[in-house]
């Protein structure tokens, strides 16, 4: 019981204080019909050293990407993150904190978040960011909501290219207030903007949105996008990864009027697709129909620069029923990663990140088109991922070089029906030429 | 004074900024230039403005930020319904276990056994925690947890071809309820709780009809109470047809004393951020399973991990699923820390954290119940809620308390929630501080009380001790400064007050902080 | 006030204990109960009055003690001989791979190549910043490679059959060169230092003699300048067959710039957690790497790592060797930072490093040169040595300035050292520092200084804001108190004033703080 | 260079304050002739996900006690260490501080060696305990001197079960001051004390030397040999394990009049043998002669409990050439590790510890000495090592169980030709009873 603090003779003492007789005796509004009579069903307590074996065993039958080559993504990127960020959210200070609700006793975190909301800012091209949501899928549900409730329209429509999961998080979102989602086919990867135009409809359409790049790793035409939702009195949302965005125009120049993305790239880890990082942003006539949390620069008593959450009235725990969200807990901790991730890099880094994950993405496209067989399924220009159509199963493939320690890349069947001999292949700065040239031979041989 | 040393720092990252300065370092390109690879009309036209410092500077930067923070590790936090609880450092080392925290949500199933059978473990464990029959782990957080859970009796009525409106939900219930809820299509009905925080059986029977949906309800109550007629209640809703929910964020008054299931609920959601020791990180991530009854268990969320023989997979076939809640399988770094702990604990640890948990509590209230007005009569659960109103008296409200304690070395209790509590201070010691903890903030506590009679200026001018004092919360919703504009001081101009198609967003400032729950 | 909330904390882990309570869990015993295993004559009679903490006590408690220290994390650190430079985090993870940190000692040497091969290319890659011909890591800090170093003088005379009793050492040196060099079995002979801190060639020309071993001497000077006679001085040593010795500790200002085997010495030892970033941890562990010219090389201390072919091993077989410093290799974990550091730095990192350094301490001296003496004129290396000469005036003295510096947000410089400095305040800013923070700290000091003229009393005062404030060092050396007595308070019985035998070991109180060097 | 803070136009900036045309202007005193004319010859400059690729590589190649069993002792141990500590000292205020010469901004570091020496006094029942030198080797071989200088005599008698790599650094150490050192044999593995007594000289014996459980794991009699000693008008010097001090006598208890030893067991990593931890404790009569820092408690300004560093007129800094010893750096972090070692497990954790590795290593010597032809090579009690006596070259054993992942012990060739058929085995808490199943297996199948 390494965790608990009383001994016997402390309870004892607690007890005479309280004036009962026992623990027991303080549970007597516990329903005797209702209560457990048995210890529960669960594997005995642990020693440390054991548990760390076991777990250790556990940890080692998983394919992660560090032991194996990682050209996965749909997503989730294996993204370069410096070692000092690590070390600064294990500051207890930082991790054992709760939500800064006293900000006499929380500047360190409101700073790191206001710190955050203008890096996300600048990365997007918007006037402001929250604090952060759960993840991308989340990020785009919520998005679709507000842009539903701020033009009291009830219909969203989306590209195809936007990534199937974040499509079927905002279905699951959009089923309570009954907001009805349609798609704009891509058949050349990029959304058909002619199809688009027609769909976004004057009266009902909410908001477009569309995804750059889109799931299919395709760059989208943000600036013809917004130009058709504006038409159409709708907003345009968009879908960005941040990583990307120190080389990719920022949306919010090109017209969008909200931004959502997963953060993940942006310093934090992979974790099996969780905890991630939602990142929102808007225009700042929005900023009192946004979902999260707020942290605003302000004075104190002595006139001292200090930071508080702010325009709270839009938050559940003060609006309940009538709140933008439901969302309280938020992913603070990863907020503060991307936060020191993006101080890290800073200005050129991201601009480094992303050249780099561009030019090896760009080469391997070129040493695995060459295979006889195997070609890129979409004539449109991608960034640092790209889907291939193989002459096998991509399931085969992934198969065969996994037992080389590569993950090979995202067969496309799950998500897409049509796409079933297609693989999604993702490159980022952290692929050596010597990782992707192995690529190239064992999957050449994959498919001969 | 209390401004002076390392509690007077006071830069942003980009006030550090020097133009060229380095804070990290990348191999060369180590691949042929293939020109223009990305064409110049989706290339950004100037670059981003962003930091420009050392590793160093980064390094100093936040060590500072980071000790202008109370956390755990530093400083009791008996804040109120956040069951602060010691963050376990083994669990901080088993989520960074290469295995777990390297791997790609999408690699094949057949390469990520170790962590799809950790989830389906842990599942199973939630499941007889709570006594329920099906755990979804994917829920990022408790109001996640509650959407999903909602959402599922929305689908459970639907598929029984029933059209019902109504959620019930006490006036002490945490915002989340009535705002998962309302998300999930339903409208909010209020139950009336009577002084104690019990619900009102009168005022539930009287809402209770075919047109209610579910009954959500938090066990213990908010006021840290156990309602002792929870089986009466359960009962009445289920004769009506009606699903009932169980808020989980204070499990930690019962784990292995009593199961939401035997209780009679249908959904309950967990916080692994708060039972579980997952580390509440400042505000996030936490991580919210639900839990259901059998005839729930087609509604899950999907995938739902299963386990074939001695593999396990995820499910992606379930037709009457509500659907996907993020775009993965859920916060997993949470799990593997919450399944560290569970199983470090074991089932006799977990009893006994519940019992330790109600015993502190009601060590505080009773030390304090002279001093403090308690909102309801003990024997409380795992959280007991004082109330400020004969400190009020002398104009000493439940925040200048808050502050108070800031300074004496303690983080705050919750305040201003429960709402139907006035000046609320809503105290929650948890299992792993010690009697002598305990006992130091008694004595501030009291030691308060004194002072709100004898010396209240010095309560009101409290905190001196802190970096900042008493921010001025209305200038900073009225001229909202939501991002660095180079310092220039001149904040962002105001959002346009009203703007298109505004459907209740109000222009108005926020109502005072006093007024402003927190937990 | 300063004394309030976290600064305020006063525990010892000791007076956290509770009977009974338990920090840590092992596993069951799994073997049979071999009775008695132990005969009752070779165990404890009574157990050991030792701590009883949880787990959560410990991590609070420690936490809480680290928060009342200054750290480079957290506060410049201009404390000069130090080097107290960014500790990067990369090497601290390096140093932690499981390879490194769980590999013992007497690991076969086939199942430590690895190991091996780390230490044989850190070797080289020292002795190629010194430009020696080989190099010893196994010293455990400086003294000890300066220990070592004089050794190998001794033993390279004895083996040329040459009785030599004196080794000559500046006054200005750092303690640790004369009590190492006593600790040899030499005689130290103090060589008269100028004004600006150089060897007096004269001086130093009527002691040499073939009586005299060796020379040592400090490059640069601790007045943190370069001897400009130096090549004059190794020449007139080796004319007399007189060995010189580097102390290596001030080689962050030379990287790359010029190597002290270049400069004429025959040995020279390293401060690797001073140049090459292995962190101070509150006083060490440091590692002091000696190296030494080909005539040297067979008195190395024992083993000595080896390649032959592809392979690596521990060279037993040095007939000639001074012997063994520490039982194992060296501090090799400190080895694994260094050696990530310079490998990450590269050629010109290292040269833009000393270069820095340099800028950096030119850039203080010139700053404060108007409101402060300096000891010596510049251009300085990587360090710049002031006089509190004229503050003295005002009764304010190096001390005061340096408890004021700690209000203020800084940690003091080095403080009387060197000695032949009156009031000397020691300055090393090191090429981590930003012109930002060398500005902020310059603005403090002159600061300062108009307070020892116009507000004197401020000084005196200062510290205000830390943990404690001018603690009684006389009381503390008078009636030492060197555990924890059962918080009785009763400090045990002052030691018996004059010990059997004794050789010098005084009874008086140290002298007062004001004059103790702090380097 | 992410670690260097001047940008070109500060540096610029800096050198018009200076009023330098450049850095060069700066180095002008350092002679041309001795100037380095090219860059030094080291390898490139590494990024840092390659550095660490390569980092991981060469770590990859050693057998660490974490993916082997491991066996070996003489020296340093594979003890349990709770996963707090590591947390804790990565805190940058411990880490990256300096030496506490500035008591007001050093109380975190105070405070902990004051609990540190309060422990290791506590464990080796002594007066007082530093605040660590180097590691076991360099604490015994400045026990020998300070035994020298506070008699004023001239020898050390050793007892040959004293680890010889300790004997070894002693002799070192003993060169200058020219102390002679003998040894006395240990034939049945403890020390010969009639041997002993005929030894140890009236007029020159300064100090007679024992450890226990010695290097062969052999428990020596202390009462016997401090009764020996003092007899003679000399110190008894013991060297001991700490950790093992939870369960075996406090050598102080017995007649130490210093106690020396070696604190990895303590919580400090085996990395590869350093940093150790150099435990040193004496009689209070002799506090004035200890090498080391001592820190004290002592009032401040305001009457409050505060501490520093003190009675440093005996070292180095003050008292120069007639320091008590020219340690200036010791290895303060390593006694911090103990220091929460000790606080983690504190009273009873420490009897487990020695309870359950003295348990393991009988159960292990019962199973090993099973083996035909394999014995104990010494009658003497022991602890939680023991040498074994081996039908077959211990190094060729030892290479054959390696390839088993088993690191079956240490042979006592190198240390001993007289024992060049002997394996030190040692077995630790951390050894489950399967793992020493399997060291007894492999180990039969290599002798057989
Ligand atoms: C009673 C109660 N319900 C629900 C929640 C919401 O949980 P989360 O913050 O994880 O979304 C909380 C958390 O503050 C709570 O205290
Ligand atoms: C000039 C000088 N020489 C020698 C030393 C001693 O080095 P160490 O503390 O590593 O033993 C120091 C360290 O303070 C020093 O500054």
């Amino acid at each position: 019981m390494r965790y608990l603090s009383n001994t016997g003779p402390e309870q004892r003492a607690m007890l005479d204080v309280i004036g009962a007789a026992s623990i027991e005796a303080l549970l007597t509004r516990v329903p005797a019909k209702a209560r457990l009579a048995r210890p529960l069903a669960l594997p005995a307590a642990a020693a440390e050293m054991d548990l760390v074996r076991e777990m250790r065993a556990l940890a080692a039958v998983n394919a992660d990407a560090e032991s194996y080559t990682c050209f996965l993504g749909g997503g989730a990127y294996d993204h370069f993150s410096p070692t000092v960020i690590d070390h600064m959210i294990l500051r207890g200070e930082f991790f054992t904190a709760y939500t800064p609700y006293q900000p006499e006793a929380s500047q360190g975190t409101l700073r790191t978040i206001y710190e955050y909301q203008t890096m996300i800012a600048e990365l997007t091209g918007m006037d402001v960011a929250n604090a952060s949501l759960y993840d991308g899928g989340s990020s785009l549900a919520e998005a679709a909501l507000m842009a539903a409730n701020v033009t009291g329209r009830t219909e969203i429509v989306l590209a195809a290219g936007v990534n199937p999961l974040y499509r079927h998080v905002t279905a699951t979102y959009c089923q309570g207030p009954g907001v009805k989602l349609r798609t704009v086919p891509a058949p050349g990867g990029a959304v058909d903007l002619d199809a688009a135009k027609k769909l976004v409809d004057l009266k009902k359409t909410a908001a477009l949105v569309i995804q750059t790049p889109n799931f299919y790793g395709c760059l989208e035409d943000v600036a013809a996008a917004a130009e058709i939702a504006h038409a159409a009195g709708a907003l345009l949302i968009v879908a960005a990864d941040p990583v990307n965005l120190g080389v990719l125009e920022a949306p919010g120049r090109l017209g969008a009027d909200i931004v959502v993305g997963e953060g993940q790239g942006l310093g934090v880890p992979l974790s099996y697709g969780g905890p991630n990082l939602g990142v929102f942003a808007a225009k700042k006539e929005l900023v009192r129909r946004m979902p999260g949390r707020l942290v605003g620069a302000t004075v104190d008593l002595d006139g001292d620069r200090g930071f508080v959450l702010t325009l709270q009235t839009r938050e559940q725990h003060i609006r309940r029923a009538k709140a933008t969200s439901n969302i309280c807990t938020n992913v603070a901790l990863c907020a503060l990663m991307a936060t020191i991730y993006v101080a890290t890099l800073g200005k050129q880094g991201l601009v480094d990140v992303g050249e780099l994950s561009a030019a090896k993405a760009h080469y391997a496209a070129e040493r695995l088109s060459a295979i006889p067989g195997v070609s890129l399924r979409f004539p449109a220009p991608f960034f640092k991922e790209f889907t291939l159509k193989l002459p096998v199963s991509p399931d085969r493939v992934v198969g065969k070089l996994l037992k080389q320690k590569i993950l090979a890349g995202v067969p496309l069947k799950r998500f897409d029906k049509a796409l079933g001999d297609c693989l999604l292949v993702a490159v980022t700065e952290k692929r050596t030429r010597a990782e992707i040239d192995q690529l190239a031979d064992a999957l050449g041989t994959a498919v001969a | 004074m209390a401004k002076q040393g390392a509690a007077s720092y006071d830069k942003l990252i980009f006030e550090l900024s020097s133009p060229g300065r380095r804070g990290y370092s990348l191999p060369a390109r180590d691949v042929p230039a293939t020109a223009d690879v990305v064409p110049a009309k989706y290339r950004r036209k100037d670059a981003a403005a962003l930091p420009e410092v050392s590793e160093f500077d980064v390094v100093r930067h936040y060590s500072r930020l980071s000790r202008m923070n109370y956390g755990v590790d530093t400083h009791f936090y008996p804040l109120g319904s956040c069951t602060m609880k010691y963050n376990p450092r083994l669990n901080e080392d088993m989520a960074r276990l290469a295995g777990f925290l390297r791997l790609h949500p999408l690699a094949p199933e057949a390469a990520s056994q170790g962590a799809l059978r950790l989830m389906h473990e842990l599942g199973v464990m939630l499941a007889e925690v709570a006594g329920m029959d099906a755990v979804s782990l994917q829920p990022a957080a408790g109001a996640q947890g509650e959407l999903a859970g909602v959402l599922m009796i929305r689908a459970y009525h639907a598929s029984r071809r029933e059209k019902r409106t109504k959620v019930l939900i006490p006036d002490s219930a945490h915002g989340t309820n009535p705002a998962s809820t309302a998300l999930a299509g339903y409208d909010v009905i209020e139950v009336k709780s009577n002084a104690d925080g019990e619900v009102e059986i009168d005022d539930l029977a009287r809402h209770l009809d075919t047109d209610v949906a579910a009954l959500m309800i938090t066990v213990p109550n908010t006021l840290g109470n156990f309602e002792p007629r929870i089986l009466e209640i359960t009962g009445m809703c289920h004769a009506q047809g009606v699903q009932v929910y169980m808020d989980g964020a204070n499990l930690n008054a019962i784990l292995g004393i009593t199961r939401p299931g035997d209780l009679g609920f249908d959904v309950c959601h967990f916080n692994l951020h708060k039972t579980f020791t997952t580390p509440h990180g400042g505000g996030g991530p936490g991580s919210g399973p639900v839990g259901v009854k059998a005839h729930l268990e087609p509604f899950l969320p999907t995938p739902v991990v299963v386990k074939k023989d001695d593999a396990y997979a995820l499910d992606w076939k379930r037709p009457k699923s509500i659907g996907k809640l993020q775009a993965f399988w859920g916060n997993f770094g949470m799990l593997v820390r919450a399944y560290t702990y569970i199983r470090t604990m074991g089932p006799d640890g977990l009893r006994a954290v519940s019992e330790n948990a109600v015993l502190n509590a009601n060590y505080i209230m009773k030390r304090l119940s002279k001093d403090y007005d308690v909102a309801a009569p003990g024997p409380c659960m795992h959280e007991c809620v004082l109330s400020a109103r004969r400190q009020k008296k002398h104009g000493v409200t439940a925040m200048d308390i808050a502050k108070r304690l800031l300074d004496l070395g303690f983080y705050a209790p919750s305040t201003y929630f429960p709402m139907i509590v006035e000046e609320a201070l809503m105290i929650e010691p948890t299992e792993t501080e010690s009697k002598q903890t305990l006992d130091q903030f008694c004595d501030a506590m009291i030691r308060i009380a004194r002072e709100a009679e004898t010396t209240p200026g010095l309560v009101h001018e409290a905190p001196v001790t802190t970096p900042v004092r008493r921010l001025d919360q209305t200038k900073a919703a009225r001229e909202p400064d939501l991002k660095w504009m180079g310092g220039s001081g001149r904040p962002p101009s105001p959002p346009t007050s009203a703007p298109i198609g505004d459907m209740g967003g109000s222009g108005r400032p926020p109502s005072p902080p006093t007024s402003a729950p927190s937990a």
